[in-house]
């Protein structure tokens, strides 16, 4: 059963968009592709100023007290606009990590900055092409080795990792003030990736074994259905544009969007928007029950082909234009590439999509 | 539990009450004739049952109710596997636009009540052999004779022409006007003298759709349901008529769950099939769309729950979902490898892979090909050009054939 | 490197099409699908007379002494006709098995009327969804157990089979006279399925172990390079079926070819016919040297998606008319699955290739 | 061996003497000035080794041989990375248009010269901001001025403009009469007064493509080299002058050993990567795909080397390849997990697969849109009809903007 937004929701929606509209210009966006850990820095400060970063934390530890759906409609506009810093999704990630599995303690040092922006967090899973990494080692409460291209790592002051204790998996939490962060060259600077380096960087444990491992799973989930409401934004945005141009643009003497080839392009990659958008809001309408994770990889698989495609037809619709630096549709491009990546590949999702419904049906 | 829910229970209760006597084994093995024989009976219980027009007026026999209860009653009732294909144009199109259209209203009840009760069946004749795609370009037409008139010329896919005793159809009296203009729109008696029938055997070796002969057919003035030259109004009011229907995210065809399960008993090269990425890939992509193409679904109900006019998208459906299953079933015919070359024309379309590849063009085709969704889509929704259309403005008799 | 036809070659392509031409209907094929173990018999008879069944056999033996570049000519006009009884293809894989791998008695058993086309030959490896299946027992010269869905197995007097004894693969040729056929009700019937039952049926060793297995793949893979030209035929004809329905047929007042979406999708069949005929013909031309079976997998691989996707984009265009029994379209539907599943699915010749481009590799 | 693959082989032998001084590793981490000066040593050695003009008449400095030692020269020079892009349009079509329509026979000689051996550039300026994929439609104009003529207007995706000493260009002379008809062919001197160049940044960060302003630019009636009216057949011609081209299946990105080594050396969900059936699939269905249009490249080679001439399915290579390269680039990235997001704009694209996957779409427009091949694989080859065009017939200054 899906839901139907209601008026605050709505509120939310059309005031983020009409914010982040007023705010973000592609101009603005393309210098950040050339340099390393440079963010669309008012974006940050509006995401404070409206409580984004409070949004889906509870009041107790100073959030909002709304939830999945709510960031979601945030995250759909943040794709829109192309001016997501990724910390809107990664500081939730480990807030969500730390609301679940940590004390009390932990929770009064980093939730109520987390929820105020002052603090950045980031999920810091993937080694290479493991997405849920364990060559990390933790001993003696210590981590040591390397998390790889950690989204919004060149920020971040606190951690979630997993690691490795012998044979068990570990989920712990890692104050990043003395880690080593080597930005990474990327295709997406903005995204602010670097490598996370640990040297004997002390670090508490949340979970072990197997519930650790599933708790991973499940902060993914979280944040892969934040990012689906981002790259479904993404991907409306885009068949706005595309639509926009094929009315606008002409050839042979009539709109290019009376030519059936792009027409009819058009026509499915507004069928992508909508089933990724489907699956999306349905997923954070699924947070808690029994089958979210399932929602989850749906709504992150479809959202990741549609931004994908809408990406790559979009650019092909607006011809010699869609490859020029100034027009500014390969930001999408990137983006479509740097969030299929992040939170974990489709390979994983399938994956985890595929063993959810062998358990279901067994 | 929602009112909705509580009325989905008690609908599927008693589905459940009569499946093994209507059911999909009750039917396996019956010739076409037991068949409709079965679908007979069963739409006299259903009526009895109070299931019938469930969303028609309660002055025609039918129940008063929001097209929300007719969904939820249809989407259970399609689990079943009942024989209701017979009456299903019958009941979606034509009889509903009679009750709109026809002034006699004690014969339009006498028709509602034998129609609902599967009695009598209608048909919908409105594509033609020159058609196809292009309603407005048809050719059949009807030229006054004394009071009434007189029709000549050919319909095709019609659906259950076959076992109809009325129809509604749509023919061209001024074939000197462009073509949307000179249509007008009637019903006639498929028994009467200069109508022939002759069913068309499709791909899968099935005959529900027929060829139409009208041969000097007469019928009073009348069985007019459109103002002479208004016909192409009607025509769509007919196909709009069902805006809510209940829609499947498997594309008619078998679930995905019978996919996985294939997948857990079958083997690639060796290893087990669902352990093997391009299964699993095909189950995740099929999973993912078909989760979507749910929740627009389910949230169209809620919005209707509300009293809101549920989003457009709501028509991706049937191109999203039969073109998946297309490729899906051909997928299971592989991985099957020799028993895949196994096959039963007759088998069930929702439980058998071969039975539903043979059929998903036909899928694919009727009820508006994929090509015209897209441009529905993409004019309707999206505000892009229409085609170019050289006949448009042009009189139909002017139109190069 | 690719090949030029000769004139000889060219000669074969050109009269064998004109005599099928002549001869085939889509009236006489319809009511194959509606019976079990019948063939369109003009076909075989023509076969037989103007020596295809020996095109590709050693002049020695009876044949023509050609090789699988002629053979897969024929091939192709029989795809284009739809007449192609499976023996074709099924004689000459037993013949190439009984010649490669078999004794001077054996040779002259089978070979001379296999190449007269007296007797039919089978390749039977198929066990379920094993393509080369190794279920079938030998024990002291006899075989037990049953072949699954064997091509031509209704009719076919002497079969190539895998079976297993012990631990080891064994490649062997029976004798069928005294087996259980058991016909299969099968959406192309003319192609003579049947599954075989082996009970304590004498069969001759021909190899034992890897060699059994080599042996039993290149001869897949020889059948694979004369099924792709079949497979490619039959693209061909719904290629150009596809473009005259799109010139002739009319809808709002101008050809159906006129729109866009129509006329991509014929250009797109071309593509996937012209890929998959330069695939056959180039793995015809690579047969007998070290990059045959590579070349094989990669032309069964680009016919089979070839003929698959224009026979359903072909029945698209058509519209109504295309789901028609009597347009007989469904004729090349059930032919290109048919066909695709046969000589191994693409699943299995996806491995092939890999496998071997590793090995390239390595 | 045959005389060709002789040929190939010397000049291998040539290509790799030099690759050391020239090739892809001399150039890493050179600016773009750098690469071209050693890209204009690289042709003049090129041009002394007798490499150059391969199949361009003795008269002006060619070799005088035929198109298959140019193309299987070309084709091993394409493994080399030698710095020649800078002159692949210029000696690729608008020197070859002079040799043909120029009538000034020593002066063409000394241009032909110093294009081969690189003092010298040519651009072609053809596109325009209002044109796109309709060539016929471009907007500058040249109005007669005393003897000569007076340019005004603007060009864009001018290839290497910004090094060109002379272009060809195609500008309208009469907005009167249809589109084809109204236009005139001339070269121009890039250095001229009024001609502004300023490079276009594309995608992924390089600008080998210019904007090129014409302000009341005058050149002399000499400069033309086409009847007043009749540049669009000229232009078509320069379209058409390079019919054998060296092609590159893996559509101008990495060749597929490299995404088979990144397979082997990366895992999906802790199982090596290689053996999972999503990576398997990819790989067999790119390797089938590339197998085929080698196959066809080989056949047409074959074919002239037999006086015949190659089919028309010689042109499905850059539809088909660079296609598939994009989403293959896309896959690798995927593949590459944390890896994939590492970029380095500048690296080459067939060995890359972040630069292959941001400039796939510039291969994609470059040279004819996809949709573009596709209607002329349409209308040339299958004899589809022409798409609609309002514009046709229609004078110039009459089609609405």
């Amino acid at each position: 059963m899906s839901i139907l937004y209601d008026e605050g929701q709505q509120a939310i929606a059309s005031e983020s968009r009409r914010i982040l509209e007023a705010h973000v210009t592609t101009e603005a966006l393309l210098p950040l592709l050339e340099t390393r850990d440079a963010i669309f820095e008012p974006f940050w400060t509006i995401a404070k100023e409206q409580g984004w970063t409070a949004v889906a934390l509870p009041e107790a530890y100073g959030g909002l007290g709304l939830g999945l759906v709510e960031l979601g409609l945030v995250s759909h506009q943040a794709g829109r606009s192309l001016s997501g810093a990724p910390f809107l999704t990664a500081s939730f990630g480990a807030a969500r990590a730390i609301l679940d599995h940590g004390d009390e303690a932990l929770k009064q040092r980093w939730l109520p900055v987390l929820a105020a922006g002052e603090a950045i967090g980031a999920v810091a899973f993937i080694e290479g092409q493991r997405v849920i990494g364990g060559g990390l080692a933790f001993e003696d409460g210590k981590l040591r080795g390397t998390k790889s291209a950690v989204t919004g790592g060149t920020r971040a002051g606190v951690a979630i990792v997993t690691a490795r204790d012998g044979d068990e998996m570990i989920l712990a939490v890692a104050e990043l003030a003395d880690v080593e962060r080597r930005p990474i060259e990327s295709f997406d600077n903005s995204r602010c990736a670097a490598d996370l380096v640990f040297a004997e960087t002390p670090a508490i444990e949340l979970l072990r074994g197997s519930v650790a491992e599933a708790a991973a799973v499940h902060i993914l989930a979280l944040q892969a259905v934040v990012t689906a409401h981002e790259q479904t934004g993404g991907a409306e945005k885009l068949l706005e544009t595309a639509r926009d141009y094929a009315l606008t643009r002409r050839a042979f003497g009539q709109p290019i969007g009376a030519f059936q080839s792009v027409k009819h392009r058009i026509a499915e990659i507004y069928a992508l928007v909508e089933l990724a958008r489907a699956g999306a809001v349905h997923a954070a309408s699924r947070a808690g029950q029994d089958d979210f994770i399932a929602a989850a990889a749906a709504a992150r698989i479809q959202a990741t082909d549609g931004y994908d495609t809408a990406a790559r037809d979009c650019v092909q619709i607006h011809g010699g234009i869609g490859v020029t630096w100034e027009a500014g549709l390969h930001l999408h491009m990137r983006r479509a590439r740097s969030l299929a990546v992040e939170q974990g590949n489709l390979f994983f999702w399938e994956d985890v999509l595929v063993d959810r419904l062998r358990e279901k049906a067994a | 539990m929602s009112d909705v829910e509580a009325y989905r229970e008690r609908a599927r209760a008693w589905l459940e009450s009569v499946a093994p006597r209507f059911g999909r084994a009750a039917r396996a093995g019956l010739s076409e004739e037991e068949d409709l024989a079965l679908g007979r009976a069963y739409l006299k219980g259903r009526f009895a049952a109070g299931y019938s027009g469930i969303n028609w007026p309660v002055e025609y026999g039918g129940q008063g109710l929001s097209p929300i209860e007719k969904v939820a009653f249809d989407s259970e009732e399609m689990a079943f596997g009942m024989p209701t294909a017979y009456f299903s144009i019958s009941l979606g199109m034509p009889v509903p636009i009679i009750m709109r259209f026809c002034e006699d209203k004690a014969w339009v009840r006498e028709r509602v009540h034998k129609a609902l009760t599967g009695e009598e069946i209608w048909c919908q004749l409105f594509s033609e052999p020159a058609g196809g795609s292009d309603l407005a370009g048809l050719r059949t037409r009807a030229e006054t004779d004394g009071n009434g008139w007189k029709i000549n010329g050919q319909k095709l896919w019609t659906s259950w022409a076959q076992y109809s005793d009325y129809g509604v159809i749509v023919v061209r009296t001024d074939p000197t006007v462009p073509k949307h203009k000179g249509l007008t729109y009637f019903w006639v008696d498929m028994k009467a003298p200069g109508v022939t029938v002759r069913p068309i055997k499709l791909a899968g070796g099935d005959s529900h759709v027929n060829e139409v002969f009208f041969d000097d057919v007469k019928i009073g003035d009348d069985h007019r349901m459109s103002p002479v030259g208004g016909g192409f109004a009607v025509a769509m009011a007919t196909l709009m008529i069902e805006r809510y229907v209940a829609t499947d995210s498997a594309g008619f065809g078998p679930r995905l769950d019978l996919f996985v399960a294939l997948a857990e008993a079958a083997e690639i090269n060796g290893r087990p099939a669902i352990e093997d990425g391009r299964i699993r890939q095909q189950i995740a992509r099929n999973y993912a769309m078909r989760n979507s193409l749910d929740a627009i679904t389910a949230r169209a109900m809620t919005m209707m729950q509300a009293g809101m006019e549920p989003g457009p998208e709501g028509s991706l459906n049937k191109l999203v979902s039969v073109r998946s299953r297309q490729k899906l079933s051909e997928l299971a015919i592989d991985l099957q490898g020799a028993t895949g070359l196994h096959f039963d024309a007759h088998a069930p379309v929702k439980q058998d892979w071969g039975a539903s590849w043979i059929n998903a063009p036909t899928g694919r085709i009727a009820g508006g090909a994929d090509e015209m969704l897209l441009n529905t889509i993409a004019e309707k929704i999206l505000g892009l050009p229409q085609d170019h259309r050289p006949d448009k403005g042009v009189p139909f008799n002017r139109i190069p054939a």
